[in-house]
């Protein structure tokens, strides 16, 4: 297929453009760099500062708003942003006591975001880093922390956000962060690559009939193939493979929040008769659901798939992540 | 602002060092050497991880020449640590940060008006040394580290026998060469790759390529003396 | 491409359950209908009925809810419903005044929805018809009501409900209705045909370097084909004709509501530069924009596309648009 | 409650009208014959509108068949009512409605035990004004009227020369075949259609062809006297 824009670092700059256009929730641009502050989110002590590649979009550009991000820096398309331009953030969103970095564990997040506190904290600033590693298929659970982030982002930038709202104090945010990093488990199924932005090739061959397991957001392969199943029979099997997850940490599911999450061509008519097969689910598992939603999240430029992402909730978590937000990526009102 | 010829012809010779000028010239000949390979680097990429890392060196790399054509120098170190900026700065991605802190070594060594086989074994080494706090990635792990510890280790024998620039980084370029060919056929360990294992084993990691064109690039233009 | 579900019809069904599981609006199902109603708007007299056929997620089931539709009703995938489910919703949404019918003007809307407001006209409701017809390419200017409905859907759909909870009158509810309607222009591309839901073949071939124009939400032809164009070049071209026919109807654009509607493969990060290439066209032509969207509104399955739907808005239309709205497929806190 | 064979073999013969039960085991047959060319008529409105038609027809049909096979009838007319309200319910789309008030045209006639060229002319005929109370599409409009109007026509005159109900079956279903063939070349001025113009001429119409495989299997499957 054949993208309306063929030069990757212009239609990056021309989607900030966009956002920056949007009526609703007004955002500030950082300097020449692809990154926006939302000032107002005024009774925070700890400010929330997120980004990864682009490529994503809603995300990352669009999570800053009211009840959630502050800051948000991009990369260009599947490439985290820079030392520098995550610095910038650092400094404009003016944290009166500290700053906490919301990513998805990967190397180049981890790197770049690693330079850029680094810096701010030789300039005596209090920053912290939460890698958020929510898809389960890319490490074994012993090996958690070397676990990717994919649409699990959400739910921890929300919790972490919502926790920054309530004028907590840098440690509990952190530890909000951290919290809802652990309890957030996703797993995601592609039928066919993102067609790289450039060339208009996919990213990865995928034969008709395989689908990927537990492809990465950004483009590359998945752990493992497997023969090609419809929604009703697929959908159960990821939400053993999920349930078992929490298990292994004995962490029962005792209440969820559930995020079906389109990855660029996977119809909104299937990401709806997904949630209804995760919901049948749980319903038969018992499992209540505070909040269910379904849509285009965090995409994967057109890769053709879907990613079910679970949050276990208890008395703390449940009311973050139930709090008022609004954003192009996401609101609740 | 001196005028750099960036393209004037230089054939390779066996003098001891080479000025800031010569430096300045020749990094930004290797540096587009590696830009030159933007589609090949990204086809490698594609296998193992996310298809980008020829656009993103690339993008590094005019950075880094743009920034070396304006800048007033006043060391040859400065030559490496710009370049190191300007691919941190500019790049993102996991190479970014890496090949970023890996020329900026050069910042730990002592200031030097020319480029010889001990300047340049020590920048490099130092290079090394700021890598490693970045990963714990080894020789084996199939990453850059394949390409850059050999050469740095040929570099080190080098010096030692106090061989000419040219001979040097004939020594170096190819041990880069031979480290990153190692890397098709291992598992990966490190960055993206990582999660595939086997389905990743074949394809040659895309950064020790990146690092093992650019010292080629260095060895390849090298001025005569 | 496959589909992740191949039977239309159990996905359609499964789709309504995913619908029904959301957190956030409550919505209740029509009896065994395709359709739902939402039964807390309590200020209106006057009710709004939208529907058409699937395929075009989020709409039409997902625009139910506060401030906008009270009752949604879909037919199978790119089908009007029919007449039976449509009057159900007619008597489910208990109007007091009279209940007006919202739907895209395509044959099959036309006949479906008259004869089920022809049954309750006979069993003494009052029922209005407002046939969307927003797309510029379907039809010249002096046959307006032959165009078809797209995008446009939405903004007809918001205006008509807030004027509604105003507790406005049957006559005004219409009144707004018609002019929101004919004020609403769109135009739309795609790059590739969608992928018929049973066969996974595409629904028309489109060759490669060529983009078709003015296609229709269910997955037909567009009205003409023409060369690939980037979206810098194609947005400001589309852009000309949109305010061509605004000038046609002497009603020359003096504010504007916007909205980028992606319609089902095109990704967001290409919706974003698409909105910022709009954008800086209205700026360029002094146009103030009240309000301005990106996103899935209202889909043609997975097809490669996009259309621009402008609104031009007067003292009256401003204030409805504006009003706080939620639901699944569009919502304005 | 009656049981039907629905498979039964019939043979046409020269028998001037059929029963009750007879009806329901031909217009049942006939909706099979319909709803067996679904892809076919898919693929015509794949090129003429959103590649539905044969999906949609197929459901009515199946819709109608079930309601047949469970009901109490009492007159031919139900048989036809009942299909075109199973049609209206289950379809949707364009064709619902229309297909829907075109069977159910046999409500407004007098109720009658028996099928014959007679009866069946009222029905369509009664069939065919309701229809234009929906459309102001005309035969050359390329819309099922192609197929509707001249079979119409053709039963007209049978009926007038007191043909027998194989033989004005027969004309019928020859004359449905015509009109859906007249429409490949034309311009659509219906329906989705509409907006394509010459793009749309080729094809032949899906929803006149759908009228035309219905008289067709009437006539092949009217029973032996
Ligand atoms: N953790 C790591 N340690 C060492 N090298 C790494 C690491 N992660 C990535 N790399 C190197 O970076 C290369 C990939 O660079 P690039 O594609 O530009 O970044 P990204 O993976 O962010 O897309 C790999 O081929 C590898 O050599
Ligand atoms: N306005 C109309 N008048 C007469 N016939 C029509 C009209 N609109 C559609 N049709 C008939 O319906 C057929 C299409 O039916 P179908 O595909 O089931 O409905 P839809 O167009 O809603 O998808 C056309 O081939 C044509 O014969
Ligand atoms: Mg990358
Ligand atoms: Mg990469
Ligand atoms: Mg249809
Ligand atoms: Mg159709």
């Amino acid at each position: 297929m054949r993208y309306f824009t063929h030069d990757p670092e212009s239609a990056v700059e021309h989607a900030l453009a966009g956002l920056l256009g949007f009526t609703g929730v007004s955002l500030q641009r950082v300097g020449t760099h692809l990154a926006v502050v939302y000032p107002e989110n005024g009774n925070r002590k700890v400010k929330v500062v997120v980004g990864g590649g682009s490529g994503h979009e809603p995300l990352f550009l669009g999570i800053a708003g009211p009840g959630l991000a502050d800051g948000a820096v991009a990369g260009q398309v599947f490439a985290a942003p820079s030392p520098d331009a995550i610095y910038a953030v650092i400094e404009a969103v003016h944290a009166d006591e500290g700053v906490v970095l919301v990513y998805g564990n990967y190397s180049g997040d981890v790197l770049n975001f690693g330079v850029a506190a680094d810096d701010a904290k030789a300039n005596g600033l209090q920053v912290a880093e939460v890698r958020v590693h929510d898809d389960i298929a890319s490490a074994e659970i012993s090996r958690l922390e070397d676990r990717r982030g994919i649409a699990g982002d959400i739910f921890v930038i929300k919790a972490i956000s919502a926790a920054a709202d309530l004028g907590m104090s840098f440690r509990d945010v952190v530890r909000v962060g951290e919290k809802t990093n652990f309890q957030t488990r996703s797993l995601g199924v592609a039928s066919r690559a993102a067609t790289a932005i450039d060339t208009g090739q996919p990213m990865f061959e995928l034969p008709e009939g395989e689908i990927e397991i537990g492809m990465g957001l950004h483009g590359e392969m998945g752990v493992r193939r497997s023969a090609y199943q419809p929604a009703e029979v697929l959908v159960p099997q990821m939400m053993e493979m999920l349930v078992a997850d929490f298990e292994q940490t004995k962490l029962p599911l005792a209440r969820a929040a559930v995020m079906i999450n389109g990855l660029g061509s996977t119809t909104v008519l299937e990401l709806l008769a997904i949630s209804g097969h995760v919901r049948k689910f749980l319903d038969l598992h018992s499992v209540p659901v505070a909040y269910q939603a379904a849509g285009q999240f965090a995409t994967s430029l057109d890769m053709a798939g879907f990613s079910i992402t679970i949050s276990g909730l208890d008395d703390e978590l449940e009311p973050l992540l139930a709090a008022p937000c609004q954003s192009f990526c996401f609101t609740r009102p | 602002m001196p005028v750099v010829l960036f393209h004037q012809t230089l054939t390779r010779g066996d003098e001891m060092s080479i000025n800031i000028e010569q430096t300045r010239s020749l990094v930004a000949r290797a540096l587009e050497d590696l830009a030159a390979k933007r589609d090949d680097l990204n086809e490698l990429d594609r296998g193992l991880g996310d298809g980008d890392h020829g656009t993103t060196i690339a993008r590094g790399a005019k950075a880094a020449t743009d920034a070396l054509r304006e800048a007033n120098l006043g060391s040859v170190n400065e030559v490496f640590t710009l370049t190191g900026r300007a691919m941190m700065r500019s790049m993102g991605g996991a190479s970014g940060v890496l090949f970023g802190v890996f020329f900026q070594g050069a910042k730990a060594c002592a200031a030097s008006p020319v480029l010889d086989t001990r300047t340049l074994h020590a920048f490099l080494k130092s290079g090394l040394e700021a890598l490693k706090q970045k990963t714990k990635a080894e020789p084996g792990d199939k990453t850059m580290l394949d390409a850059v510890v050999p050469a740095i280790t040929a570099l080190e024998q080098a010096n030692q026998a106090s061989a000419t620039l040219g001979t040097a980084l004939e020594q170096t370029a190819a041990a880069a060469e031979r480290g990153a060919r190692s890397t098709a056929g291992l598992l990966p360990r490190f960055g993206r790759a990582r999660t595939l294992g086997e389905r990743a084993a074949a394809v040659q990691d895309p950064g020790a390529t990146s690092v093992s064109v650019f010292l080629r690039g260095l060895a390849d233009h090298l001025p005569e003396g």
